[in-house]
Parts: C-alpha cells; structure tokens; sequence
C-alpha cells in the first residue's frame, strides 16, 4: 500500500445503506460538483498542478478536462505565489476559478496574494469588486507526509478576515459545500482531509447547497459536546460511540465552516450539555481549537459545567515516522478519555 | 557621484517621434502630463497641513509612462499599478475628485476612505486596482488578462511596476504564465534605480531588466521613460500585438523621480542619492521636453499654454474644494463589504 | 506631520524620571542592543530592506553599518522569499541572522520559508542544525496604513511550532528580549509595534538579557486580569488607571512573549481576580486573544467568575481612513468598558 | 508520440571527456553510479512490503548528474536537494543505513524518523539539507554560501533542482542574491521534463532553462545529464570558479527518470508521457554508457565488474538487515528537539 494508496485508505469506513439513496465516494462527489459547476456557468474553470494527470488529484478532476477542454480545466507552472494571483484577477474580471492543491503546505507559499490581497480587495476597494474564488486543499497525513506535506492550516487563516473556510466530513456536504463555495462571491478555502477520499455517502443528484456558516448536529446527547469538521467528525463521531458504552450522551457537532463559524450551534448544545471538548486535525495552539474553547468561555460561560477541552495536535512538527505519526495525532479514545475527565470535573 | 545618468536621445527623441502626429495629440499628450504635474505639486504642498492623512507617493517627474501608455488604450483596457499609483491613475482617465476625496478619507473617495492613495480605483475608467504590496499586482493583472482572454474580450491589461518589483520572485512567476499563455497583458517596468533609498546596484547585478524579462521569452522592450512618445510608440505596439491573440510584452522606461520615495519635497540630501543625478534628469524634465519641441516647432501658442495653466488651476481648486467639503465616513461604513454577498 | 512621522509619533508619553537611570527612546534601546551583539559576536549579522537608509528603521540601524562594515549590515532585494530562505541557511551554518522588516505584511511573503523551513528544520533534522534568527518587523497601524500596511501577524504565527514570538512593551524589555532572541538557538520574531518607537524609559547600560517566554506584572490588582503585550499594554495601563478612578484593581499582566506563553503569569493572577479581558494589537479571532481566552477556560476554569473577555481587531480588515481607524482600533476606554461589564457579572 | 529527445552526444561524448582521466577515476565514478541503481531497486523491490512508510523519489536513469557533480567536491562543501534527495545524498557520501533506518521509520535513521525519505541528511559527509517543498533548499543553500562568504570558509555550496523548480518565483529571487553577492554557490538543475506528471511545455514556455537562468547574470553551462563526466567537468569549472571568489554558477543537465514521480515502477503506461520516449532514453542510460565505454576499452575487467556488483549486494543486503533490525522510536522522541536550547 505505498504513498499515495497509503495516504488516502488509512481509515476503513462503514459502508452506508444503499437503500438510502445513490452512494458515492467523497472524492466522486467533489468531482460531481466541480463538473456540475463547470456545467452550469461558463465563468468557473478550474486550475492547479496536475488537475489534469491521470490521478486526477485523488480522482476528483477526473474527465473534467476531457469534457470541457483545456482552456477551463489546466495544469499550472509551479508558481503558487503567482498562480493565487492570477485566480484573483480572473476573479475580480468575472470569472470564478477553483485552485486546486494537492496539500496545503502549498497554498503557504501564496500567503501575500492569498491574506494580503484576495480576502482584502473587496473590503479596499469599497465592495466595488469581488473575489468568487474557491481555494481547494487537501489535508492530511500519514505515511511519511511529515512536517512539511501535511500541515493543516486552517488554524493560521482563521482569523484572516474576508476569508471563508469550509471543511466537508460527509460526501454529502463535500458537494454541496463545493457548489455554495464556487458561488459564493468571496474567496473560499476548501479543505479536504485525505483520509475521506474514499468515504461512501449517500450524495444526491444533480444540483444542491449546503449552506456556508452553517453547521450540523451529527448526534444528539445531553452530557457533553463534541465540536470539530472534516476528520475530526469521523473520530468524534467514533467517541461517541464509545462514551455510549459508559453511559454518556455525546453531542457531536459538525461545523462544517470554520468560518464564519456557526457561534450559535455551539452555544445551543453548550447549554444543554455544559461541557465542550474541541476536536481539530490542526495545531491547538491559536487555532480552531482556541477559538472554540474561548467562544464557550465567552459566550457560553453561563452555561458551562467544566473545563473547556481541546483535542488537537501538540505545539509540534509532524514528524515524518510511522511510530512517531501514532504519538502524534489523536484518536478517538484521546477524545472519549478527554469527555470522561469533564463529565468527573 | 551621478551613479544613473540619462542615456537617451533627449529633444532629437522627441522631435524624430513626432513626426507624423498631429499637434492636437501632442498638445494632448502635454496638458496630460501637465495637469498630472500640478495635481501633484498641489497635493505636495498641501501635504503638511495634514488634511491628508496617507501615505503618497509623487510620480513628478515620471508623468511620460502614465501618460504615453495610456494614451495608446482605450476604456475598456484595464490598469493595475502599485503602490505609485496616482500617475497611472489619473492617465488613464480616473475622477480627480473621487481621488481627492479618497486622499483626504472622505467617505465618497474613490475606495470610500477605505483604500487610501495606494489603492486608488476607477472601474469606469478602467483603472482597475493597485496593491500597495510591491508585485502584488503582477499576478492580479496577470490574471485579469487570463480573464480578458477566457472570455475572448477585446481588452489589454496593463500593469505598472517599478525597477525593484522585478526582484520578486512573483514578477518572475508571471512573466512565465503570461508568455507559456501568451496573455494579453503589458508589463510596464518604470525603472526609477531605486527602491525607497535603496539603489539598484544594491540589488541586482549589473543587468539590463528588460534583457532580463526576455529570458522569460516574451518580447521586450526598451522605451526612453522621458519621452512621452517612445513610451506611446512601444506600448502601441505592445497592445497591437496582444489585440493580435500574440501575447504580452515587457517595457522597460528608464525614468527619475523627483521626490522622495514617499512624502513631499526631495530627500536627496540625506544622501542615499547625488543632487546632481537629479539635476542631470531634471534637464530632460518629459513635461519640459514635450514643451520645449512644441514652442520651439510653434505648435503650441503661448496663449494656449496660459490657458491649459488656467484650467488645471481651477480644476484642482475646485477638486480639492469638493474633497475638503465631503463628508467623513461614520461607524457603520466601517462594517460594510467585508464579505461580498 | 505627514506620513513617516504621523506613523510613530501617535501617542504621547509620560517621560520617565531620569533620576532612575539613562533615558532612551525604544528605538535607541533597539540600536543598542543590536550594536551590542554585531560587538560581541562575529556571527551575528543584520540584513533586511534599508537597514542601511538614512532613516535607518525608525533609527533602530543607525550607525550599525558604518561600525561594522557593509558585509555585516547589508540592505537587501526586494524578494523576501529569497532573503528568509537565506537567513535561515546562514543559520544553519554558523551565523545569527537578524532579518528586518519595516511592516509585518511583507515577513508573509516569506510565509514559506518561516512557517515551513525555518521553525521546523531543527525538529526535522532531529535537533543536528539549529536555526538562530531574528525575524523583526514593525507592526503598527495608522495614517492611512490600510488593510496592506499594517496587519499584526501574530495570531496567524501563534500555532506554528518551533518558532517563538516576542513583543516588547518597553524599551527596557526591547532592548533585553532582542539580546535575549539574537542569543537563542531558534527562529525568533520580534515584533515590535511603531507606537512604541519613540517611548522613552529607563535602559541599563551594556549587555542583560530578558528572558523569552516569561512574563511580567506591570500591575497589581485584586480584581480584573489584563492580558496583553507592546501596545496593548499602553493601552491597558491606561485602562487601570481609568479604572482605578471607579475603584476597580486592575492587574496588567505583560505577558512579553505570546509564544512560548507564559501560561502560569496568567493562571497565577487569574487565581487573584477571577476575571480576565485579554487584549491584543491583532484580530481577535483565532489569535492571541483566542489562546488566552481559552487557556483562561481549560486551566483557569475553576478561579473564572465571569466570562473572559476580549479586546482586539475585529473580523475586518484595516480600513485605510483616519476616521474608520478611530472606529475600528481599540483604546483604553474600551478595554475599561469590558472590564467594567465583568465586574457586573 | 516522443516529446523530449536525448539532445547529447552519448557514448562519443564520454569518450571525448574521459581523455585524461586515470582508469581507476572513471570505474571510481561507474560504482558509483551502480551502487546507486542497485540500492535503489532493492528500495522499489521492497516497497510493497510496507516496511518504507515513506514517499519515495528514486533517481533510477539520473544516477550520473548526483555522481559526476559529487566527484568534483570535497567533503567539506556542501550539497543540498529537493524532494528527490537519495542520489544527492549516496553520491555525497552519505551513510547508507542511516538513510535506510530513516525510510523504515526507525529511530537511528539519519533524521531519527522525523524527517522521512524528502529529508536525508549527513551532516559528516557534507549532505547539508533538503526540502520536501519545491524550490525551498534553494534560498537556503544560497544562505548557506552566504555563510562560507562571510566566514572567509574554503566551501563551496550545490543544490540540485529540477526543471519545475525553476518556475518557483524563490528561485529567480535567489539567482540574483547569488549573482549580486558573488557567493560561492552552483545551482545544479536536473531537467528530466517533467513535474510529476506534468510535462515542461505545459508550464514554461520553448525557452532553455539555462538561458532563463543566465539572465540573471551569471556563468552558465549546459552538461549533458547522462554523461557523468560532461557533469563532472562542468561542475569542476563552476567549483574553480567559487573557490576563486568569482561566484555562482548555474548548470542545466537535461536527464530522464525511468521511473514514476513518486512510489515504485514506472508510470508512463498512464498517458502522461510515451514509453517509447523513456525507451530512447533507457538506450542512453547513463551507467550502461560508462560501461560500454569501459569495458570496449578494456578499463574493466568482466571479473571487477562482477567484484563489484558483488559487493554492493552484499552492503545492501546487510545495511536492509540493520535498519528491519533498529528500534523504532519511543513516545518521548516526539517532544524532543522541538526548540533547540
Ligand atoms: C513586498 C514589499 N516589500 C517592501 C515594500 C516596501 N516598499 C514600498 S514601495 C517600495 C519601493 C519599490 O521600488 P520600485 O518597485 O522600484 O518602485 P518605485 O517606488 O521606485 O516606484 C518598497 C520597498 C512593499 N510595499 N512590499
Ligand atoms: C511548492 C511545491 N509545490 C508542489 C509540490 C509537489 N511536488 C512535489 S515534487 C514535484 C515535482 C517537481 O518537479 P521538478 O522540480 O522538475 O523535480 P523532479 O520531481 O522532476 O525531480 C511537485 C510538483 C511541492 N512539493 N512543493
Ligand atoms: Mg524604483
Ligand atoms: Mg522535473
């Protein structure tokens, strides 16, 4: 299972009721949305080094160049800097340009044009432009990816102001959020984590939004809450299950949007359950994490019972071993143990 | 010690250009140059009754590169430039008092007090954007030229930078994506020897820019910056080119700023650069230039001169007037277009 | 007062007695500690755009390179990608860079270079290079600085790992926490805000140190905790004076390095006042702010009798007109303000 | 359809450099390039086994640039490299079992599992670095020959790139800090053509590489990337060159990699390039070249040869038994070196 098989099967998944409806992956859903995108307006085209290879970045460009040529669907030079430019500028002109990468260490090397520039230009010139550009990234980790393949940054843009960032935890939501970010008139980052690639879900047909600053209650409970997206989800989620076994009733929160963050879903279930643990694939520190967690003590301090938690990665590099990477980054058994110590505060 | 002297043609420049034009273009071409001229020196006197709190950054001196590229396009061409922006701004037709009112952060400024006189803006006029980021623009403009091209509309871009935004690696970038496209876009390099206080020799190589830009295999050229024409003859051919579906075009104009880098009143004398290197471009002033062959070849009366002096005159009184009487923005502008809907 | 001065001259200060030692602006605190180390360590050398200019950094580099000559005191292109990389491979090779930035805006270029080499190459090697730079740039705000002049990165740098972040109140501190970084054995950033430039204080003669990663109390009190470095503490001074008038016992932590943090300054006064405003030059969201808010709720629950309360930037980018800056940046009353709905909790 | 062609001279190219060079050189640098080959087989042999839970990057067809450009440095200069790093670091002299301990994730490997295969690192042999971001090794390299400059130190800088490396905007900025400083540096940039998948026409424009690196003023040289020799003597130049104070140097050396990007075995049947161009390039096969050359002139014996391929199976079978039979880290290894004290 080398590399890029390693990176993107590393979890097995429940496989969803077919009964329910059509089954897709998470990365066929992406595709679905991009080539509905592409469908429906001749303004979005989509870039990015190696859009257009056979790998078809983890499958989801796949036949998108083929079905709407090479003038919509191409390969960059590798020009970060530049190339997060050239999507603002095609956005500003009236376009709408989905940049794609396949990690997020990348899109570090276009901060200037990303924080500087793309977030900011609209609020600088008055609301007299707009900037409808979908940043897209893969997140993740595992097999070697190590410091610097597989940082996830949604922590370092959260307080970027005129930034969006969605990160989806189901098919379902990876393509109705891709459809509401290629629509949206602001720059949206899209982070995929890896490890969902492959996830099944029940995905609708044809044309759908999940709405951006939206989040989702994933499972009721009255004891403590579990907050987080993208992966974090599926091992929230797997918490859960566990703390169900002790007898605790986790809610678990999908945010779907980091930002603007869904404050009031939070809140909500904060004031049923009284405790939080934040769960994010990110560093803790400064982060989505302490972002929630001073959000609960800010807004919600009324209501809590106990500690704000965070489960999160540590003030640490990746490391690039296996042994090491199982060290590194949390599980759902870490998240359940974090719950268990707030329900005996 | 003169470290950049003038190496080109001068008058004899001026006067070989001409021919062919008619007066009205050329007259044109001054009371442009002219009234950029004057708009400066008022903003520069009036800088330190501090009604103008923002940064500016003076093009006298450098009115020949706004004024001769923009006069080779048309409305619908686009202009990004940098953080010098008011040259470009004004060139390409922007509303003066929009941008006196930007200057003075009235809430009616041309980017509503928000952009400040880096980010001047006129969409109408096409003068599309600036970033204050020095090659923050290379990229933004490249890709309107993507747009431009995309969508098969009959639009150049072109984006203005300076000598020292080539040593960022994105200009670098650009110029690939441009040429492996063959966008429609003009790289108008206004080479000025300095960056702040810094001299060009402080960094880069004893290179020529433009040869530089070439080895990004795009065509290049080599436009004399004090002469309005040489400016217009080399962007004309560069929009006639990009018109064509040929792809994009470096300029490199050799100019000289009076001023200081930022501020009013020259700092020459704090000694990052030699008065008498400014003395020496002085002599080829663009404006006096233009104006010497005009009066000389009796194109241009001096009673027209008196009276294009007259009308600038009022013009900026009157802009000015309205910045001043324009209200100030409130609380609740502030929260607006943070996020675009 | 146009531009350049209109950028550092923005507050008046109380000038120091002189009777308790030699005066010096911040700005000559700095200079002094960078001419120290050029002295006492061959190494150590400076570099960044203009450090050679007449203007000299706000007068942080006068002089320096007519001392030690033009090899070791040296403007630079403008490609601050470049510059960063090669700071950090004079690092790694024996020297002690301190690369200077006249705004932070322009250290994100070099985003790259700082998040993803220079703060985990020594981590990455397994500790066989270190990294031993300064990353210094001018934070501020004002006089038209706009939404691209004057971002304070910060909180975007907070969770990165392997980097440290100082952020000197005074010019004791600017002078102490710069020897302290030129000294350490890892990447620093140094921020310090313009307001500050010309600040008079008291500055010892010859080398000491401040260390990094500890803070200081400015002031007691038995009632509310403000939290906060470099200007904010200005700021929050002048808001304990404020509420001292109301008979509120402010204690101003400075907490002088936000990364490493000094978590038990605050959990420490926290235990005193059970209340806490943090403020921050920055934005409020994910950053500085954030951290604190939420450490205040994981370690600090128990001491909290109110909310934690946050006074920073809000989710919008700098607007460039004096006016809106009045709007959009906080003062003292504010932070008073919040301080005073805590006591009301 | 071929779209990169071999463009060099082949065997009558190594014949024409080998004048001069004692036999004992030239099957000094045919091992080399063997021992290289053969370990990185064994590492594609061994891949699925999922004991390497690591990228990999092989150098399989490219062995000759890391080889005839290490021949030409002494330990004491210094080599730094991209993502595709074992030929660097073997040719360098890297410790075999230290690098094969990092790609089995043990905690002996040459970066104690914390850097993976993208960051081999031997500090005693001089491999100073690498990067697992394209174009990331080149400032610092750059920074690291700013450092021999100012220490007055007798070392001399190389870091390999590839052809898309050149596209990152760092290393245009960097190629002008180096000329402008004059630092004892070559920029060594291995064109095989493509970026992953992605072929160099689709992301530069027909321009030669070594030409766009020229005009950032500085010497240039074009070496043929399977002649070890043209590599080692171009890169001799460049040494003497920096040693003498008179700066950097950049080389192009067009080469192919017979394999895949990343992972084991070759991936040319997905589309993205023709096997019949990796065909007409397995035909110039760099080690295949050098031993034709050998052996029809009789500078090696079929018995040396088969000495030789004898021992370089030995030191791998036996250094593949050391790193399958090192310990794996402990949990406390993570929280060290996180800040150096
Ligand atoms: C990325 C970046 N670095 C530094 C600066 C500070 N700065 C503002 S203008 C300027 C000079 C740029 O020189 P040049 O491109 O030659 O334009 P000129 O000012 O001479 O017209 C500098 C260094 C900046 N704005 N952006
Ligand atoms: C900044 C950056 N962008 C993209 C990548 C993904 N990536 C890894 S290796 C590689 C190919 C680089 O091509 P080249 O420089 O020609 O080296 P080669 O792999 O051909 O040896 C790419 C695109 C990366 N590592 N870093
Ligand atoms: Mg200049
Ligand atoms: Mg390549």
């Amino acid at each position: 299972m080398p590399w890029d098989e390693g990176l993107v099967a590393s979890l097995v998944y429940d496989r969803p009721d077919p009964s329910e409806g059509r089954i897709l992956t998470y990365a066929q859903a992406i595709n679905e949305a991009l080539s509905l995108a592409l469908d429906r307006d001749p303004a979005v085209f989509v870039m990015g080094q190696g859009v257009d290879d056979p790998s078809a970045m983890f499958g989801t460009t796949r036949g998108l160049q083929q079905r709407f040529g090479t003038a919509r669907v191409f390969d960059t030079p590798l020009s970060e800097e530049s190339m997060m430019g050239v999507a603002a500028g095609a956005a500003m002109n009236g376009l709408r340009p989905v940049f794609m990468h396949n990690r997020p260490d990348f899109v570090l090397l276009a901060a200037n044009q990303l924080i500087t520039h793309a977030s900011k230009l609209h609020f600088m010139d008055n609301g007299q432009t707009t900037v409808p550009m979908v940043i897209w990234a893969a997140i993740g980790r595992g097999w070697g990816s190590g410091a610097q393949h597989s940082q996830a940054i949604q922590g370092i843009l959260l307080g970027v102001p005129g930034l969006k960032i969605v990160m989806p935890s189901t098919p379902h939501d990876a393509k109705g959020l891709m459809l509401s970010a290629i629509l949206d008139n602001n720059p949206v980052c899209v982070f995929e984590h890896r490890w969902l690639m492959r996830k099944d879900g029940v995905v609708p047909d044809g044309f759908y939004r999940v709405p951006i600053g939206k989040g989702i209650v994933r499972r009721q409970g009255r004891d403590v809450t579990i907050a987080g997206a993208s992966h974090a989800i599926e091992l929230g989620m797997r918490a859960a299950t566990m703390l169900a076994a002790d007898g605790i009733g986790a809610e678990v929160i999908d945010l779907r949007t980091i930002k603007p963050l869904d404050e009031e879903i939070v809140l909500e279930s904060l004031r049923k359950t009284g405790r939080i643990v934040v769960v994010d694939t990110a560093w803790m520190k400064g982060g989505v994490c302490a972002e929630i967690g001073c959000l609960a003590a800010e807004k919600g301090f009324r209501d809590l019972k106990a500690p704000v938690a965070r489960v999160g990665l540590p003030d640490i590099p990746a490391p690039a071993g296996f042994t090491l990477e199982q060290f590194y980054y949390p599980d759902a058994a870490r998240i359940a143990a974090s719950a268990r110590e707030l329900m005996e505060w | 010690m003169i470290r950049y002297c003038y190496k080109g043609e001068g008058l004899d420049g001026i006067a070989r250009l001409a021919q062919g034009h008619e007066a009205a273009f050329l007259v044109g071409l001054y009371r442009s140059m002219l009234r950029i001229r004057r708009i400066e020196e008022e903003i520069e006197r009036r800088y330190h009754e501090n009604q103008m709190k923002t940064p500016i950054h003076l093009v006298i001196g450098q009115e020949a590169t706004s004024v001769g590229c923009c006069a080779a396009l048309r409305t619908a061409d686009l202009v990004y430039s940098s953080h010098r922006t008011h040259g470009a701004y004004l060139a390409k037709g922007g509303d003066l008092k929009a941008m006196l009112c930007e200057m003075h952060c009235r809430a009616n400024g041309c980017a509503g007090s928000r952009g400040g006189s880096m980010h001047l803006i006129d969409k109408v006029a096409g003068m599309a954007g600036t970033s204050a980021v020095v090659g923050g623009a290379v990229p933004i403009a490249t890709g309107a030229a993507l747009a431009a091209q995309m969508k098969h509309e009959d639009r150049v871009v072109v984006v203005f930078t300076g000598d020292a935004t080539t040593e960022e690696g994105v200009t670098s970038e650009s110029l690939n994506f441009a040429a492996l496209k063959r966008l429609p876009i003009i790289f108008l390099c206004e080479n000025n020897f300095y960056s702040v206080q810094s001299p060009l020799a402080t960094r880069q190589p004893p290179r020529e820019i433009h040869r530089w830009a070439a080895a990004h295999d795009l065509p290049v050229a080599l436009a004399d910056g004090v002469n309005v024409l040489a400016v217009f003859q080399a962007t004309q051919a560069a929009v006639a080119r990009a018109r064509a579906g040929e792809g994009p075009t470096f300029i490199e104009a050799p100019v000289y700023r009076f001023r200081a880098h930022g501020g009013a009143g020259d700092d020459s004398r704090m000694g990052y650069r030699d008065e008498a290197e400014r003395a020496e471009w002085e002599r080829v002033c663009p404006i006096k230039l233009l104006e010497t062959y005009l009066t000389q070849r009796g194109l241009i009366q001096s009673s027209t001169m008196a009276r294009v002096e007259a009308e600038i005159r009022d013009e900026i009184a009157e802009a000015f007037a309205f910045a001043l009487a324009s209200p100030n923005p409130v609380e609740a502008d502030l929260y607006r277009h943070v996020y675009a809907d």
